[in-house]
């Protein structure tokens, strides 16, 4: 028997798509009867309160939970959000019901084994809800009381190997996609430079000192997966340098219509969108215009190509990416508080993604910009909030990089340039006297 | 019951402390077949529906079972997820960048079994654990954020929101026939968790009333100041006001007309909540992008101003949503995203074609740049 | 003989294009001459001396014109712009050298008998020299004295039925493309509607009581040969609401090379681009993609047109504006100063243009748009930047005009609406304590 | 020589005064067959460069010839343009809106002597007194400004610019042989009257040093407080200052590194003086258009952040001009417009084939929509 009525929520049990409803009743039941006999931590009914709690939210139109106060594990800024219910009588078992956030593996690669000992571990000392995951990355471990915080992170890191995730300021989880390990457009290693950029920069992910928030996100190339561009502070993205490779063959088996050649690896087999056509679907909406086929052969303008991905999206039996690979690297990305949402900007076109010498490259660039960030950032201002305020050219010559066209989509319309005084020959100090013999009044 | 300790002594708390150690190393986790050809992929085909296939240079073959899930998932249901994998694919899975559920079998004859085994699997109340689909040129999982569930700023829910939506176009989602993906996303307010500034379609909770006061308290609970600048629109002064006992306080003043519902303050000083029934519902959003693709990323631009909370399932809002999928779904072209879309055939036939009403509120006058987003050219169709 | 060397100046008149330095260089001596026997009101070697001036100018890099003292006319707020050289003992007789705004006519015809009347009055009294035409559109007669302003606007009025154009914080001279006159694209005829409303508001022309500037012009068609769009706070730009008039066999000689139909009649005769094709020039060109060839028929699927005039303008003979005819309206262009540029905004999408009730519709859209501006704009503020300030939503308030699409390139990327209160159900004023009983703190 | 009064009695400035008479009716100034012919015509074609017929629905037609000139004109020069319009086309003409002469006559036969008179005629220096040109693709007349001839603000000339340029790219005003009109507009100072915001090549002159503060006498000949508020980046602050002979005056300040040199000061104050030998010079822009064809008006952008002034050719400036318009009619496809080409191979292609440095001057720091210029894509060539 369910501890509250809950007629709202249960008409989401019905229809096609998997109901957190009827997971979070399967859940109550299942630790209403404990077959597994655990010695619940936290109220064994906070399920129950839970589906409670937000079935009064259906009926309202309002949310019943409280700001959190300031919880977490001791030394850490970060990893663990407050939280409290704001009608704790009629819903004990979720009066503390704070969130711990998990530091998900690159990739998102998990073994049972692994996870198992995550879920024996939330059941006994958790609400035994998650998020899987958390739209930074993070496994969100769901509502848990305030003693319980030190006991899960000292299993996590003494029994399972495994560390928290960022919340506050402070670098957050850093995330990518699946990159090589999975994907043939895969332009560097993302699992990799995640998981060395995660442990280079633990203090950071910790222990706030920055201004606000700051997000790492990897893309292994300009699908954007893990759409860096819109979600991180910075953003990896992969791409290359030299051609496009391709297997006139292999366009060929396309333009013929061979079966095992479907166009764009399959993703449109759901219509009947008519034969392939190379003309209409590859070279005409080429954003750039520099394909064409001269008699059965596929020609790629390389220098005119901005390796937007969709001829080899297309293609990808006949088109890979070419071999001189790297990242471009944007800056700003974030959410429309408060000034307006931001995408990242390009700042570098293209940087090599070097594991030999530790990333070297990156990791400098990375630092010059949270000195510079650290020092002038205001208080909750995002980098690209600061990149606006004190502009563009101030995050240039701050990471010692040369202002190239690529960096702007056009150059200015408005003529305001702010020259420097040591641009302008004899500088700004100028002598009235002597110009009013020229000048009268 | 009884307090179990995890060996953390409260009164020492550095002691035998480990930090610093990050997430677990991905190695670990790679599927054999994973492992052994990482970096050697040649190239992958959507077999069907949620099914690929991925080929490597070595002749090694991996396949993919993608499934969709609710993200609020239950400790119970990864155990049966963790049972799965270990039947079927030596005891490997993974997760998506959009929540759904990877199972990958390293040949063909693998694939049925797997499949077989998670269409098998219902939730009593009768919705599937584990749908097949969410691949290629279609709909997938929608990212989303807390709501009700767990936040305190939310404009609605989040988890009901998609449950709704997802089951409205379910048939999108095992089926690959629409002209490009199409990402829906959700955010249950403007802070935008679920960065719903970038989405196809785009489900945004948005308050509409300015914060209430709670004079008594203010003072007490919030740092004033702090609150003064929380917000964007310099709405909030300071401000001294007399309690109905006589009392004097310190508390704050808003400016009504200057508050544009962001919510900042209330993040600031839980003296200022917004939620409000009447107040709070829905924003829809359309036309942003994140690939780089054809064309740049672009922004989600506001399509409908506002629907009303509408519990359990949100009507009004999936019959928006699912007018606007099927006008894109008729109209655009192959590759052609949604944005790119209303682009070619222009915003005004967008809303024609979609049905939708084009109010006021869907000009922006918000900073100076709201100025690019008006018409500055005679082009614009009747 | 030259009163001043002008060794920078000299070498301006080599080179085919017209001589600036050969003009003033010819007046000079025929007023050194003057062999009409004028008895000049103001220095007879005013022109040398602006050429001594301007030499000086090439010499420094520096311009020697001060600011200008408050002259005019009794009465007008505008038509005079003051201006005193800042050397006038080397150059007395430019020293003082007033420049006087007079009002052009529509379409910039002129008979030669007018013509020769203002520069008879102007070698009289002022320095002979012009600028045919300002950028604003009026005659600008460069150059006279004080006490002369008075009378030449005596002149103007009464012998030459001639008034003085804007300056100052006024209308300005209102400016039009040729129009009906002399353009088959015309949609509205432009001569009449800009002569109207120049005399319709002579007050706002003459008489300072605006904020900051304002300026009306006026195209025929959306091809702007007088650049509505970025220079004039209302622009009034000829479209059309039907359909595009078809003459198939037109369509057909051009695609068959006839040669009294070149493409874009004959603007592209000095270069061989090959022969005529109709798909790669008109219809692959056409914005929309709402052309297509049938057979040796061209369609035009008129509802996604946006009448962006390429097509006609190509094939002339063969395409034609449509019958229903009016103007769009565009607000708030201006040069970037102080806000960055504006180009005009569509705020009348289609507009009737009636001279049978004396443009109604159109001097009532133009009264509520000052109105508004006056009661709200700030000193110096342009009404692109009022209504960058207000918002574009508080235009349509007070015009009465409903929001429609057409009004956006794109709807608002950002959700910040601010809601006002009689839009929301129950209002703003909501009670806290009653919050407090659902929702303790 | 004696005053001549026209009628005015100063001592009675209203006795008999007219006011508010409007411009001449601009049917007084029509050619016969304009007037007869108004709202009829059918269609026209351009000749050749520099003449136009446009056909009437009546069967009449009127032939244009167009001459480019100076805009800065003498009486004598216009008198002799009045003499060419009395014999050749019943005393009428017009003025274009970019500033070239039309004469027009009313049947073919006219046409040659017209245009054999107008060749005929040079300034004494050598120039040509009417080039026949400025039609179709090609350049026509610079719309301009006062420059060192009449105004306070400027920070080049404009007449010398104008004529160097127009030298420079003459061959382009008397042939038709670019891809699409190529229009060049000046303006002297910021203020911009030449409208050069939207051209496809502008030339600005532009001030680089901060305003001179002339404290003896600024609070004699300003407001104080004008002058303050004029300055859109707030760098202005009233001062006390202590003259060189000791006496303490009120004055203003200028925080130099917010200055941007807009001289909006100086045009609410003359004692601060922007104009400088080495600091003043040219900026270029380039890719702005006003017409709605094919695509919407659009802005110029600054390409070129600075030359020096070099009088009296401005050799650097018409060479930088030169390589653009080489450039683009060598790359753009016909009807193409240089901003409509720049875009389509992009900007940084576009630098490339003019042969342009690019510096960081030209990346976009001005106010929040800065932004929208910088690039949020990894779309870009190398
Ligand atoms: C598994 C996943 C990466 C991961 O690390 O988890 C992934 C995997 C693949 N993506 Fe993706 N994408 C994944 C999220 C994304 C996202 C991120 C998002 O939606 O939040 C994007 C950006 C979407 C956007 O622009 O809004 C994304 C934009 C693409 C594109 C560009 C599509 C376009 O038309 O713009 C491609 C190319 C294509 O489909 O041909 C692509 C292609 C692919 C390929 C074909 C790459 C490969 O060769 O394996 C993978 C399978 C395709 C499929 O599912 O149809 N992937 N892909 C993510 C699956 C999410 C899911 O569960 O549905
Ligand atoms: C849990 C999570 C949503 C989810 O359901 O997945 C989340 C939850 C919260 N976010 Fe977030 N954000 C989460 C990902 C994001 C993202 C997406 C991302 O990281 O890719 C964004 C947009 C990207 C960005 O960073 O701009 C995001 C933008 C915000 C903002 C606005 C920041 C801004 O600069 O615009 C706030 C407001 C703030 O920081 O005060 C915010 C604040 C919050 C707070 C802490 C509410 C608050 O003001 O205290 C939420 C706590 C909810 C709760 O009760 O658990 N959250 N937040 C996500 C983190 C899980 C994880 O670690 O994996
Ligand atoms: C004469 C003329 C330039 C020319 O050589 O043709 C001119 C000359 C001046 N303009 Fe202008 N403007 C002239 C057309 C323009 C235009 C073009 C147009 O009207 O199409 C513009 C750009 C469009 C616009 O209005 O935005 C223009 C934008 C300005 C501005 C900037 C206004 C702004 O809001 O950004 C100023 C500055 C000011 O008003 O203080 C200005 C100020 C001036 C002043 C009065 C200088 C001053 O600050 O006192 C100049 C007097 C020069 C002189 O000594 O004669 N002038 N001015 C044009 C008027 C002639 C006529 O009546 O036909
Ligand atoms: C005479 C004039 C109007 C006037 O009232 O004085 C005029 C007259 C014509 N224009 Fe224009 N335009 C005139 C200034 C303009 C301007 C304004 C400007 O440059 O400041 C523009 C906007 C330019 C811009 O976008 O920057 C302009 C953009 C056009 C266009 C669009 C061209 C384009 O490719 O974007 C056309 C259509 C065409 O050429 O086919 C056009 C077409 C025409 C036609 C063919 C119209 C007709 O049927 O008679 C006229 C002769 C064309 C020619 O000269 O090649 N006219 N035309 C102006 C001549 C200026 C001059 O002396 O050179
Ligand atoms: S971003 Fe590129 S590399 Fe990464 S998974 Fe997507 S397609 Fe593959
Ligand atoms: S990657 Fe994009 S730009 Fe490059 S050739 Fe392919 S379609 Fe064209
Ligand atoms: S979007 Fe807003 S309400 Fe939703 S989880 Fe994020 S902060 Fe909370
Ligand atoms: S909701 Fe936002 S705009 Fe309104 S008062 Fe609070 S911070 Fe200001
Ligand atoms: S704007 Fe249109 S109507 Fe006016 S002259 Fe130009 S082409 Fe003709
Ligand atoms: S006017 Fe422009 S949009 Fe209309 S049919 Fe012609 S080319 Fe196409
Ligand atoms: S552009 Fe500047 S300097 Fe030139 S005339 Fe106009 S106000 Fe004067
Ligand atoms: S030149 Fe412009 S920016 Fe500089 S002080 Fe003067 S008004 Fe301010």
């Amino acid at each position: 028997m369910a501890k509250h009525e809950t007629p709202f929520l249960d008409q989401l049990e019905s229809g096609p798509w998997p109901s957190f409803v009827s997971d979070m009743k399967q859940q109550a039941e299942v630790r209403a009867k404990n077959e597994a006999g655990v010695e619940f931590q936290i109220p064994q009914d906070c399920v129950d309160d839970l589906l409670g709690v937000v079935e009064l939210s259906y009926k309202h139109g309002r949310t019943h939970w409280k700001h959190g106060g300031i919880v977490g594990v001791f030394g850490y800024g970060g990893g663990v959000i407050g939280r409290y219910c704001d009608q704790p009588s009629l819903f004990p078992g979720v009066e503390h019901f704070h969130t711990m956030r998990v530091n998900q593996p690159a990739g998102k690669y998990y073994s049972t084994e692994y996870l198992r000992s995550i879920t024996k571990l939330w059941d006994l000392r958790g609400s035994g809800m998650t998020n899987m995951h958390g739209a930074t990355g993070d496994i969100i471990l769901l509502g848990t009381t305030t003693p319980q915080l030190e006991e899960v992170f000292w299993e996590l890191t003494h029994n399972l190997g495994q560390d928290l995730g960022g919340s506050g300021s402070n670098l957050r989880t850093p995330a990518d996609c699946l990159g090589t390990s999975r994907c043939e457009y895969s332009c560097y290693d993302t699992n990799s430079l995640v998981h060395f950029l995660t442990n280079e920069f633990q203090d950071e992910l910790h222990r706030p000192a920055f201004p606000y928030k700051f997000k790492f996100k990897l893309d292994g190339c300009p699908n954007c997966c893990v759409a860096s561009i819109a979600r991180s502070d910075m953003s990896f993205i992969g791409t290359w340098k030299d051609d496009i490779k391709i297997d006139q063959d292999a366009v060929n088996k396309y333009i013929e219509q061979d079966p095992a050649y479907p166009s764009n690896a399959g993703a449109h087999k759901g219509r009947d969108w008519g034969p392939f056509d190379i003309q209409k679907e590859v070279i005409n909406l080429c954003p750039t215009g520099c394909m064409k086929m001269v008699g059965k052969e596929l020609k790629i303008d390389n220098a005119n190509c901005t390796r937007c991905m969709h001829c080899i999206n297309v293609m990808p039996r006949a088109l890979k990416i070419g071999d001189v690979r790297g990242c471009s690297i944007l800056c700003g990305a974030k959410a429309p508080i408060l000034d307006g949402a931001q995408m990242g900007s390009l700042l570098v076109p293209f940087m090599e993604v070097n594991p030999d010498n530790d990333y070297e490259a990156i990791t400098d660039l990375i630092e010059n910009i949270w000195d510079w960030w650290m020092e002038e950032g205001k208080n909750r201002e995002r980098l690209g909030e600061l990149i606006m305020r004190q502009g563009f050219q101030k995050l240039l010559e701050v990471t010692g990089i040369e202002a190239v066209p690529q960096h702007v989509a056009y150059p200015r319309t408005n003529p305001y340039i702010f020259w420097r005084e040591d641009e302008v020959p004899g500088g700004f100090e100028r002598d009235v006297v002597e110009y009013r013999k020229h000048h009268l009044r | 019951m009884a307090f179990i300790s995890s060996g953390y002594n409260p009164a020492k708390p550095m002691e035998n402390r480990i930090t610093d150690i990050g997430p677990k190393h991905f190695e670990e986790f790679y599927p054999e077949v994973i492992k052994k050809n990482k970096g050697k992929w040649t190239h992958h085909e959507i077999l069907e529906p949620g099914v690929l296939v991925h080929v490597s240079e070595t002749g090694d073959e991996v396949y993919t079972v993608r499934c969709g899930g609710a993200r609020l998932m239950s400790t119970t249901h990864i155990n049966e997820i963790c049972d799965i994998a270990d039947k079927h694919c030596d005891g490997h899975l993974r997760f998506t960048t959009r929540n759904n559920i990877e199972f990958m079998v390293d040949s063909k004859d693998k694939v049925e079994p797997l499949k077989n085994d998670l269409k098998s699997r219902k939730f009593a109340g009768g919705s599937l654990k584990f749908p097949i689909g969410g691949t290629g040129a279609g709909i997938t999982n929608i990212v989303h954020t807390q709501g009700w569930i767990h936040c305190h700023t939310p404009a609605t829910d989040a988890s009901g929101t998609v449950k709704s939506t997802m089951d409205a176009l379910f048939d999108e989602f095992q089926n690959m026939r629409l002209p490009a993906h199409l990402r829906v996303s959700m955010a249950c307010c403007l802070n935008m968790c679920g960065a719903v500034h970038c989405s196809d379609i785009a489900i945004l909770g948005y308050h509409r009333k300015p914060p209430m006061l709670d004079h008594e308290y203010l003072d007490k609970l919030c740092e004033i100041p702090l609150a003064v600048a929380a917000c964007p629109t310099a709405a909030i002064k300071p401000a001294k006001v007399t309690l109905a006992n006589g009392t004097e306080v310190k508390s704050v003043e808003v400016k009504n007309e200057r508050c544009m519902f962001c919510g900042n303050c209330y993040t600031m000083c839980p003296s200022m909540p917004l939620a409000d029934t009447d107040g709070d519902g829905i924003v829809l959003m359309a036309g942003g992008k994140v690939s780089n693709r054809i064309s740049d990323p672009k922004f989600s631009k506001v399509v409908v101003a506002f629907l009303p909370n509408e519990m359990p399932r949100w009507p009004s809002m999936t019959d928006a949503i699912k007018k606007m999928v099927n006008a894109y779904s008729n109209g655009a072209n192959k590759y052609e995203r949604l944005g790119d879309w209303a682009e070619r055939i222009g915003w005004e036939k967008f809303f024609e074609v979609c049905e939708l009403n084009f109010t006021h509120h869907l000009i922006d006058d918000f900073r100076q740049q709201a100025y690019m987003s008006w018409r500055q050219t005679t082009n614009f169709k009747f």
